[in-house]
């Protein structure tokens, strides 16, 4: 059947989003999701006029809560690559994301060969992991963590030298003060996030490409992107 | 006809053969002792005629009926002919009287009051009147082996089992067992019971079976074969165990 | 169904999972063998150890025991750092195994103690043996060797619990099936195959210990 | 960013202990019914059931959890059957308990001495009878110690729940820690509810098996 | 100097008092026989003596070195007085062998070879050379007794003590036993054993030690004490016994 009509009629729009990446999803002292991810879905699902339940995942198996159908969409930050495009479907970019590895101030790396001989903390399944794992010097150790949740908590008790993730997720970070600062240490890649479906649902595409290319218009989603993560959305995303 | 009839069994455990080809034939109202050597396959014996255990030849027919393997028939036959064990078997998370009172209402469909009756009635006959509401563990062993053949009684079979059911009893408690029994083969009831006690045997039986190597070896009067035995397996099994 | 199974990519990725099997034999094996002989010392200990040491062991294996082994993990990965102890993953997970086999073992083999006859205490001591020794010499091995299948078993859980090690990032078994899902996203065949190696596995090990028992207790008959 | 203070914390904790308790809960409850069918398929008459169980058995008690409940998850959709998280781990925690209870309860069935099938056949009850009026009423009593204590193992069991992301007692915690930073706070709290869930089973199995060995037998 | 020196000793479990004053003095190579009634508190001598339990009131001496509680002293107690029990008490997992080599390797870290040396000595002087690589359960019990006295021999103690070594024995295989320990008797060895074998205690022991209620009530050369018993208990008792 075709996804679109079948979630118009369930009534209701099941997305599958992160609650361990802020400031993309992450929980509240209510232990409710919030964040960019979840004020996207929440757009979406208004747009189609259905209701919308979160999922909560993780990098780790949000595409096989895809493929499996439990979901209808991931919004969970994900940037696209040609193995994932293999399996799933893209939409056009809903948000901006710079990921690169981040480390203590003192730690000395300025590109991937200075990661030699250090430890690097990723969330398993992650562009970062992806990317990572392609430029990394041989002996660099990446440590693959099930969530972002493994991946920060390692960071924080000082299981790894470094993590790589997003700028954003750093300064998501660093703003809840916690004992040991991420700093920068260099971009990997600008990978924006896309919105993921399964296969060959091309209407459903269509509807949800067009909400963003709306909500771009009419400044919906640069509102999302100056509340969580504190700038305007780029123009040329 | 006699009211066991026992054609040509045959018994094996894998390749052991236990019984090979026994012939009895018990009349209604017979005592018939059962002796033998440990192994010689007395207790096989009673549970064929049970069917406990399944026969690999022969026949065993009770008050006409054929013994069959299905689960109907082997019901039929076992409210025919009642067991009692060495071992008691009472049913240790039942009262005496709830022990004597299942079955009735379980396989009979008997009512609770007209079971309790029975329990009671049964309960008296072998003097543990008292007893009704007393636990397994409560009771001495001679106490429990009484409910065991008041519990076969209240089914009211036509015959009864008996393997060595005073084996496992101190000595003082055999008696108050034997006196039950004794009493039964005075009432008239069948019974086919496998005992050590030749004293007993000699007194009480109208018949006995001696088994030898899952053969019956000579069978006789009570009188005849423990004052005359003939083979001298018999000869030298009464000298032991009259030692 | 219109699922298609897939099992092409473990061309690529069976060295994954080989490198994953002999991380989870290694853990089983050191955490095994540690594990053991941490339990044989808290069931000496409880049974027979001096009375100041029984409620600290006590407590160790019943906190151990009514605790998941995955918060165990994380709170010795995560949380000990805080308090200045830092571990690798490895050390971690291996910590983790030993202190959980520590505690069940504990008990199977205080078991095993108590049910030594009090006649070979006494036996030990008349021939002026310590107590200490009449433990390691008269008491022990047939105490072990009582309790021996049940303790197979328990090793046997313990392996298959190291499962969640993979949280951690120790590469084992899980990790493999974890890692190789997450570039496949071939999530079922992946922990498909991992399952099926974990069956092997413990059927492997539940043997071999069975095996290892008769030959380091070679009188069948002394375990009464 | 929000802040969360120690009181936050325990709140959202014991918040999250519910469903740790509920799904508890319901693993035992569905894990027994199941457990008392495989048990009668295992002790049954019929030829061809106890192989198959003692094949279920050995493959849920020969296989990790956790790979259990990941299987369940991403296997179960591969049906067609939407699968949330709670119920993937339902239905997985369920299957697994089953297999441990039924062999469990098998041990108790089998521990009732062989004389009283011989007595309740001699007296002319059906298998079925025998069962519901002999033997199962005594092996019930000896499967209630390990019964309980088992149910420890399911609550514990619980937490790897979290790993197919069911937001449960141990999930909280790891998400807790992330917003929080103080793992050794949330993981040592964590560890003081799990076991305030557990000890008591345990120590009531302990209690309940002392007793039965002390008691008369009825 | 007595070699064993027993004085005013007092045990008792709780509010029970088991041993009320004893005194005994067992001369080098006395071979000496404590009879009396179950409970009279005969094992509880034994076991004081050899430090298995710990004794509330008087001295006990062996060699001029007095028992005291400590770790020290009572094994160098145990290494002077050996003992062996009703149960044998044989290790299961150790060969007849290794039982007896243990505590000489473990004990007095005698090497190996000189321990198995002394091992094969013990056993064949007990008359079970060749049962060196028999497991405990593997023997008879007159059998596994006899390794248990070797067991004890092998340290060379300078007494024995012999709590009803062959009570657990079928009726057949106490001969075995006591033809060893008289041997050791007649080789000069101290012994001091609680028995029921009147008739070997009186060929045998050198002294006659009757226990009641906790106390020594009679004691004499065996010929006097079964011959002539002063007191109506030890009358009764060996009425009793000899019945
Ligand atoms: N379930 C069984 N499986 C295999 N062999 C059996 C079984 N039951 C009995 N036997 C063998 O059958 C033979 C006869 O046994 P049975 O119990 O009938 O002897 P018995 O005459 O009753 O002896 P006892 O006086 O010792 O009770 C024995 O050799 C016994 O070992
Ligand atoms: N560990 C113990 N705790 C409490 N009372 C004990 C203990 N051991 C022995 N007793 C009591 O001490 C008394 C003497 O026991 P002991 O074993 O010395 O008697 P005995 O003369 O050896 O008897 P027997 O001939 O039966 O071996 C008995 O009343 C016994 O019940
Ligand atoms: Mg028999
Ligand atoms: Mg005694």
């Amino acid at each position: 059947a075709d996804a679109l009509e079948s979630i118009k009629e369930a009534g209701i729009l099941r997305v599958a989003v992160p609650q361990d990446f802020p400031p993309f999803g992450s929980v509240g002292t209510d232990m409710k999701p919030q964040g960019y991810d979840i004020d996207m879905a929440r757009l979406i699902a208004t747009k189609l006029n259905v209701d919308l339940a979160l999922v909560p995942v993780t990098s780790a198996n949000r595409i096989p809560f895809l493929q499996t159908g439990k979901v209808d969409l991931v919004i969970s930050s994900m940037g696209k690559n040609p193995e994932r495009d293999a399996v799933i479907d893209f939409s056009d970019a809903y948000a901006p994301f710079y990921n690169g590895v981040f480390g203590p101030e003192e730690l000395e790396v300025a590109d991937a060969s200075d990661l030699s001989g250090k430890t690097v903390g990723v969330t398993r399944g992650s562009i970062e992991d992806l990317e990572l794992t392609k430029i990394a010097p041989d002996d660099a150790t990446l440590k693959r963590y099930e969530d972002n949740n493994g991946t920060i908590s390692a960071f924080l008790s000082g299981q790894v030298d470094a993590i790589a993730t997003g700028n954003v997720v750093a300064a998501a970070i660093i703003a809840q003060n916690p004992p040991k600062l991420p700093a920068m240490k260099f971009l990997i890649k600008n990978s924006p996030c896309y919105i993921g479906f399964a296969e060959g649902e091309p209407a459903l595409a269509e509807a949800v490409n067009k909400i963003i290319a709306e909500a771009k218009e009419d400044g919906a989603l640069d509102e999302i992107s100056q509340q969580w993560l504190g700038m305007a959305l780029p123009a040329g995303l | 006809m006699p009211l066991i009839a026992i054609d040509g069994l045959r018994k094996s455990y894998g390749e052991h053969e236990v019984l090979k080809g026994i012939d009895i034939g018990v009349e209604k109202g017979e005592v018939i002792a059962i002796i033998g050597k440990s192994g010689s396959g007395k207790s096989t014996l009673l549970r064929c005629i049970n069917g406990l255990e399944t026969i690999n030849g022969g026949s065993i027919a009770v008050d006409g009926a054929e013994l069959a393997a299905d689960e109907a028939h082997l019901r039929a036959l076992r409210l025919k002919v009642g067991m009692i064990f060495q071992q008691f078997n009472l049913f240790p998370h039942k009262t005496a009287g709830q022990n004597v009172m299942l079955a009735q209402q379980v396989v009979n469909k008997t009512g609770k009051a007209e079971a309790e009756a029975m329990a009671r009635k049964m309960l008296d006959r072998v003097g543990l009147g008292e007893k009704f509401d007393s636990y397994p563990d409560q009771l001495s062993g001679g106490q429990q082996q009484r409910v065991a053949i008041a519990r076969a009684l209240a089914m009211e079979p036509m015959a009864l089992l008996c393997d060595e059911i005073t084996s496992a009893l101190d000595p003082e408690l055999v008696g108050e067992v034997l006196q039950v029994v004794r009493g039964l083969a005075a009432e008239g009831m069948t019974l086919l019971m496998v005992t050590h006690e030749m004293a007993f045997a000699r007194d009480v039986c109208s018949r006995v079976v001696f088994m030898h190597q899952g053969r019956v070896h000579e069978t006789g009067r009570p009188e005849e074969v423990f004052a005359n035995p003939q083979t001298p397996e018999l000869q030298s099994f009464l000298g032991r165990s009259a030692a | 169904m219109t699922y298609q199974f897939d099992f092409a990519w473990l061309a690529t990725y069976w060295p994954v999972f080989l490198d994953g099997v002999l991380m989870t034999v290694r853990l089983i094996v050191i955490g095994g063998i540690a594990g053991l002989l941490l339990g044989t010392f808290c069931a000496w200990a409880r049974s027979l150890g001096p009375v100041w040491l029984r409620p600290p062991v006590i407590a160790y294996v019943e906190l151990i025991r009514n605790t998941p082994f995955l918060i165990q993990l994380f709170f010795i990965f995560f949380g000990l750092p805080a308090a200045g102890f830092r571990l690798t993953e490895v050390e971690a997970a291996t910590l983790a195994m030993v202190i959980n086999l520590g505690a069940y073992s504990a008990e199977i083999i205080r078991a095993g103690i108590e049910a030594t006859p009090k006649g070979q205490f006494e036996a030990g001591a008349s021939l002026a043996l310590s107590p200490v020794q009449t433990f390691r010499h008269v008491v022990l091995v047939p105490a072990l060797q009582r309790i021996w299948p049940a303790l197979a078993s328990q090793v046997v859980i313990v392996m298959l619990g190291s499962a969640v090690v993979s949280q951690i990032a120790v590469e084992d078994l899980t990790y493999a099936a974890n890692f190789a899902q997450s570039r496949t996203f071939r999530a079922f065949e992946a922990y498909f195959v991992s399952t099926a190696i974990y069956l092997a596995l413990a059927i492997l090990l539940r043997f071999a210990l069975l095996q290892a028992g008769r030959m380091i207790f070679p009188h069948a008959g002394a375990a009464r | 960013m929000t802040q969360f203070t120690l009181i936050d914390i325990l709140r959202n904790l014991i918040f999250a202990t519910q469903w740790t308790v509920i799904l508890s809960l319901v693993s035992f409850a569905g894990g027994g019914l199941l457990g008392l069918v495989l048990l009668f398929m295992r002790i049954g008459k019929a030829r061809l059931l106890p192989p198959v169980v003692k094949l279920y058995v050995e493959i849920f008690q020969g296989t990790p959890l956790l790979m259990q409940l990941f299987l369940a998850f991403f296997g179960l959709g591969l049906f067609g059957i939407d699968v949330p998280p709670w119920l993937a781990a339902a239905v997985a925690l369920i299957l697994w308990t089953a297999a441990f209870l039924a062999e469990i309860w098998r041990g108790c069935v089998e521990a009732v001495a062989k004389g009283q099938w011989e007595a309740s056949a001699s007296l002319g009850m059906s298998y079925l009878e025998q069962m519901r009026h002999v033997i199962l009423p005594q092996a019930l009593k000896v499967a209630i110690p390990p019964t309980v204590g088992f149910s420890v193992q399911v609550v514990k069991g619980t937490a790897l729940t979290s790993i197919i992301g069911f937001t449960e007692l141990s999930k909280a915690g790891t998400v807790l820690t992330n917003a929080t930073f103080q793992p050794f706070t949330v993981y040592g709290l964590v560890a003081l509810i799990y076991f305030a869930l557990c000890f008591p089973l345990s120590q009531a199995a302990r209690h309940l098996e002392r007793k039965m060995n002390a008691a008369h037998r009825h």
